[in-house]
């Protein structure tokens, strides 16, 4: 059964695609999206969500939505809190705290192709699940860096929460997303019929062109991830499979709808690489970005995207009954 | 034309604002900033591939006065031991104009 | 009324794609669209109206055209000969005569908002208005040029008449137009209807992305206003409306349809920031372009695509009863 | 006829772009598109048709499919061979090694400019010749090198075979057209539908503006051109027609069906500008570049978009009666 | 390896291809641009992000013979009055191929 | 700060990645390469506007110990010969950090 779904989530195009992006470093192609043709997709595809999730806000009956906000918000900070003690078996307090982030945070990307695995079986989802996702993606970073100070015990250096809180509701993705939501909602669905064909009627080849690109970044960090050891590469493994799990009882808890439930639990099992690394960067500098960013792409993102989304959806279908 | 002194640093993209505005507090009036550039170094290859900017350099290039040099080089060593990248200075003649 | 339409205007996603790009730089987000993706876009723009306009000139009468191109060329080379001398009482020879090709030159995007505006409203206009936006682009800055001369008393140095004639005519934007509009023009309707998804579908979607790094672009330049002083500010809040006044009056002698009207009025009241910056570098380079880019892009525009076009169309519905 | 035809791809909007670019050099505009757009509009063009080509090759009865693969196999091997000592009688070893691979190879873009037109003349062609496309990219690399060795009896800086294949195998374009039919050929046309409005609704409108930057790229290497005299540029005329010619002969004796027997011989008659330039930098660097790509772009390209689709397509209908 | 004179120059991008037609005249048979630097001057901030390409640099690299020099510095120099940017000189090696 | 030799290669931008491996193999532990560059040389214009990348160039800066140059020199000068472009050496100062 589960298998089943693996193959109908092979059969959309856009993971295939990042599978041939794989391919492609694999026998040491010389394939590339030029930059910043990758950066203008990942803009274009949070646009394109925003709007989207929007105008379906707008559209649909709101009384679900509260809920799953609330648990989305809720595991953006208990998973860090989890999982900062167990990376701490064996990795150095920012690097640990840097990972927790990583992994309280989420992954645009990989919601997206949950949200096209759900629209190809038919399965609707709510609106107000693209603002989960835009409310998942920074408390973890504040979580992660508080944790590394007290771990450290480090209040000299005059902690900047201030610039801290601002990162995390300004930075450059996360205004796009809720911006582009606003938007949406505010047009409406009448609205924004005209805006269609750029946001819904292009978005499986757009998404498809960008999973080319993430398939070429995966396979690239894949070659560079031995140098790492084992524990971050089993560590890499098992962390979404816990938080799916965990996000998993909490949709069940919360009785969601099957499309809401996948998503959620994709949130929860996801990881960040473009919004934590860069909060990252400013906040806890001693942390390695090899190490953090290589866990969320080159293993995490692909298992969740080629193997965790229709696992997901089976393991749904079966607790739902 | 003048000697002058000539300051080349690289270092993460998301830091060089702050470079800048270093420099602009050491009384540097001018200054060129070439993103996106590319490179290897003691913290790994940086292939400017991912979208955190956070594998991603900078190249900037300024000049100075060569007694305003001992405080820049303070300044710039604080960041680059941060946040790596290298610093080079040389010497050079100003086309006054 | 009028508030209506601001309403009706601000409800275009567009534009409120605009609003967030100006919000990301109040409150220093980091988004930006990567260059080269907005020159990209903006030469999309320039084909795609080109391309539309000229299918539409096809299909069309072309009787109402005549008067209009006339008028336009007529403002173009007008509205720099009244606003030298004003702008004289305060600013240098240079920049004022760069500032006063500014506003006799247009912005394509301004037009391009605004017939989309008219798009949203079911109010037609005439393909050839796509011909009036081509005409005004550049007469002006050849009169901007000669103003300046005339009044540094220079006719030493040589005027380069050929060069500025060349650019006028042949510089990348104005050739892209034209060129669009005659290929639209040559194919018609039926030989262009497999463009129609990448030159009308897309259109609203990519004006919107235009519109957002605009957004950006005037944010960023409304910080560095100030240092301008008062004089520029206020001459760009009143020349768009001096020039729109008078734009309405020849609308209304030449009795042209509504939205026709709207667009030529939109031509006369907006300001050019990519032709013109262009050419005064070469041709003036002793202007100051932080004042005339500042004045056309900080001001004018933003003024024109959020309060002027549904401003200037209750105007039109009031005198045309 | 012929000159119907002719006039019938000039009204090809994507023709016109292309004419508008050698405009634009012509009178010195400086109209251009940003890199890295260009090579952005070459991967969706080669992503796209790939694509649609295998959708269709799985629709497809693929019993036709067979012999023209064989051709298209056995003239990419055997025009280099030809080729070659023409060019000796002129042409330096490695240059003429190198051109005779240029002209083996093929253009992806003069193929889809091709079948564009075949498209808009209603006439069909199977899924299987962007199979043939991909597979007429690399052989003449290989047989252009191995031509060289044995004419130059250099057989001592032990020939790179390994190199050569992965080359040809492996290369971004190459890669990315093949991995696109295979994707295409998995998901079908059910599952292939989402992708439609990217890979075919946008394709003449991206295809225009490629051309567009196609002829801005040939008219600045036409200024170029005389530098290199009389032979090269009679060779890059002439040679696109005897390949033609020839690739006549086989189509008819073939009995291929009248828009397959188009797309063979635009084929054969088409030179490579991307995947070969980039394998001859590596394999025969003493070959200069500015003589085989300035023969393959600036002559043999536009004679073939312009001129040869129309005037091959005549030749077909005259000779298959 | 030979000594030779570095010059780079840093302009308006509108501007470099006419730098680069006054250099040839001057003799010089090679340079390098880079597009699209960003820079801060007297002129005040270019942050690239406008499309008149009026706030936007161009980086130039050449070299010439020392006895060039003072010929091409003429040159640049005026150009650098009217539109701004720098120039700097410096000495380097040439590694003969 | 300390004495060291600054080296830039500008170069067919498909050979720089091999440029940067011969580097590594002579013990140089850090570059910055700055892709798609534009110039003019001995083999005539590169506009860096067509796809197969063979008229474009990459920059390449990097910086050995004295000791180190003459065998990277040498290196560097094998590709040069058979793809064109120039090696420049000139005299800086490291900031240590
Ligand atoms: N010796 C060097 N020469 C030129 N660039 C360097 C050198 N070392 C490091 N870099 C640049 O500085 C960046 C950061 O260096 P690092 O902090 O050592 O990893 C690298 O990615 C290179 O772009
Ligand atoms: N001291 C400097 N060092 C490096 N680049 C400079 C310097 N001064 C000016 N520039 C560059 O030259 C451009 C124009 O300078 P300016 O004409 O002084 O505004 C600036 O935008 C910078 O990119
Ligand atoms: N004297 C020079 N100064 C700076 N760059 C140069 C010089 N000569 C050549 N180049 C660069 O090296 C590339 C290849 O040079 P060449 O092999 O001489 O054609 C040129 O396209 C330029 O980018
Ligand atoms: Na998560
Ligand atoms: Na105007
Ligand atoms: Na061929």
């Amino acid at each position: 059964m589960s298998l089943d779904l693996i193959l109908a989530n092979l059969l959309n195009p856009a993971v295939l695609f990042f599978v041939l992006g794989l391919v492609a470093v694999l026998v040491h192609s010389d394939l590339e999206l030029p930059a910043p043709i990758p950066k203008a997709l990942s803009l274009y595809l949070l646009l394109a969500i925003g709007f989207k999730g929007g105008v379906a806000l707008r559209e649909n009956n709101g009384d679900a939505a509260l809920p799953v906000l609330g648990a989305a918000l809720l595991m953006s900070v208990v998973v860090p809190l989890y999982v900062f003690p167990l990376l701490r078996l064996r990795l150095r307090v920012p690097d640990a705290a840097a990972v927790a982030a990583t992994y309280g945070s989420v992954s645009a990307v990989t919601f997206v192709t949950a949200s096209a695995f759900l629209q190809r079986a038919n399965i609707s989802y709510g609106g107000y699940m693209v603002a989960a996702l835009a409310l998942m993606e920074t408390p973890a970073i504040a979580v992660g860096v508080v944790l590394a100070r007290i771990a450290q015990r480090d209040h000299a250096e005059g902690f900047d929460l201030k610039a801290l809180v601002h990162e995390s509701l300004f930075n450059g993705s996360v205004l796009l997303l809720v911006g582009s939501l606003l938007i949406g909602y505010i047009v409406g669905s009448e609205g924004g019929s005209a805006l269609k064909p750029f946001t819904e009627a292009l978005f499986p080849g757009l998404l498809s062109l960008f999973l080319l690109d993430m398939g070429l970044v995966v396979g690239r960090r894949l070659r560079e991830l031995r140098q790492l050891g084992a524990f971050p590469i089993v560590s890499a493994l098992l962390l979404p499979l816990l938080n799916a799990a965990l996000g998993l009882g909490i949709a069940y808890a919360l009785r969601l709808a099957v499309g809401d439930a996948l998503l959620f639990v994709v949130l929860c099992a996801s990881a960040s690489y473009i919004a934590v690394p860069a909060a990252m960067r400013q906040a806890l500098p001693q942390a390695n970005p090899a190490l953090y960013v290589g866990m969320a792409l080159a293993i995490t993102f692909p298992l969740n995207v080629i193997l965790g989304i229709p696992f997901y959806l089976s393991a749904i279908r079966a607790l739902w009954g | 034309m003048r000697p002058i002194k000539r300051v080349e640093i690289i270092t993460d993209a998301l830091e060089i604002e702050r470079v800048a505005q270093l420099l602009e507090q050491h009384g540097v009036t001018g200054y060129t900033i070439i993103r996106d550039v590319i490179g290897k170094g003691e913290r790994g290859i940086r292939r400017g591939d991912e979208l955190s900017g956070v594998f991603k350099n900078s190249y900037l290039l300024t000049t100075c006065e060569p007694e305003q040099l001992p405080a820049i080089v303070e300044a710039v060593r604080l960041i680059l031991q941060q946040r790596g990248g290298v610093c080079l200075v040389s010497d050079a003649m100003w086309v006054k104009h």
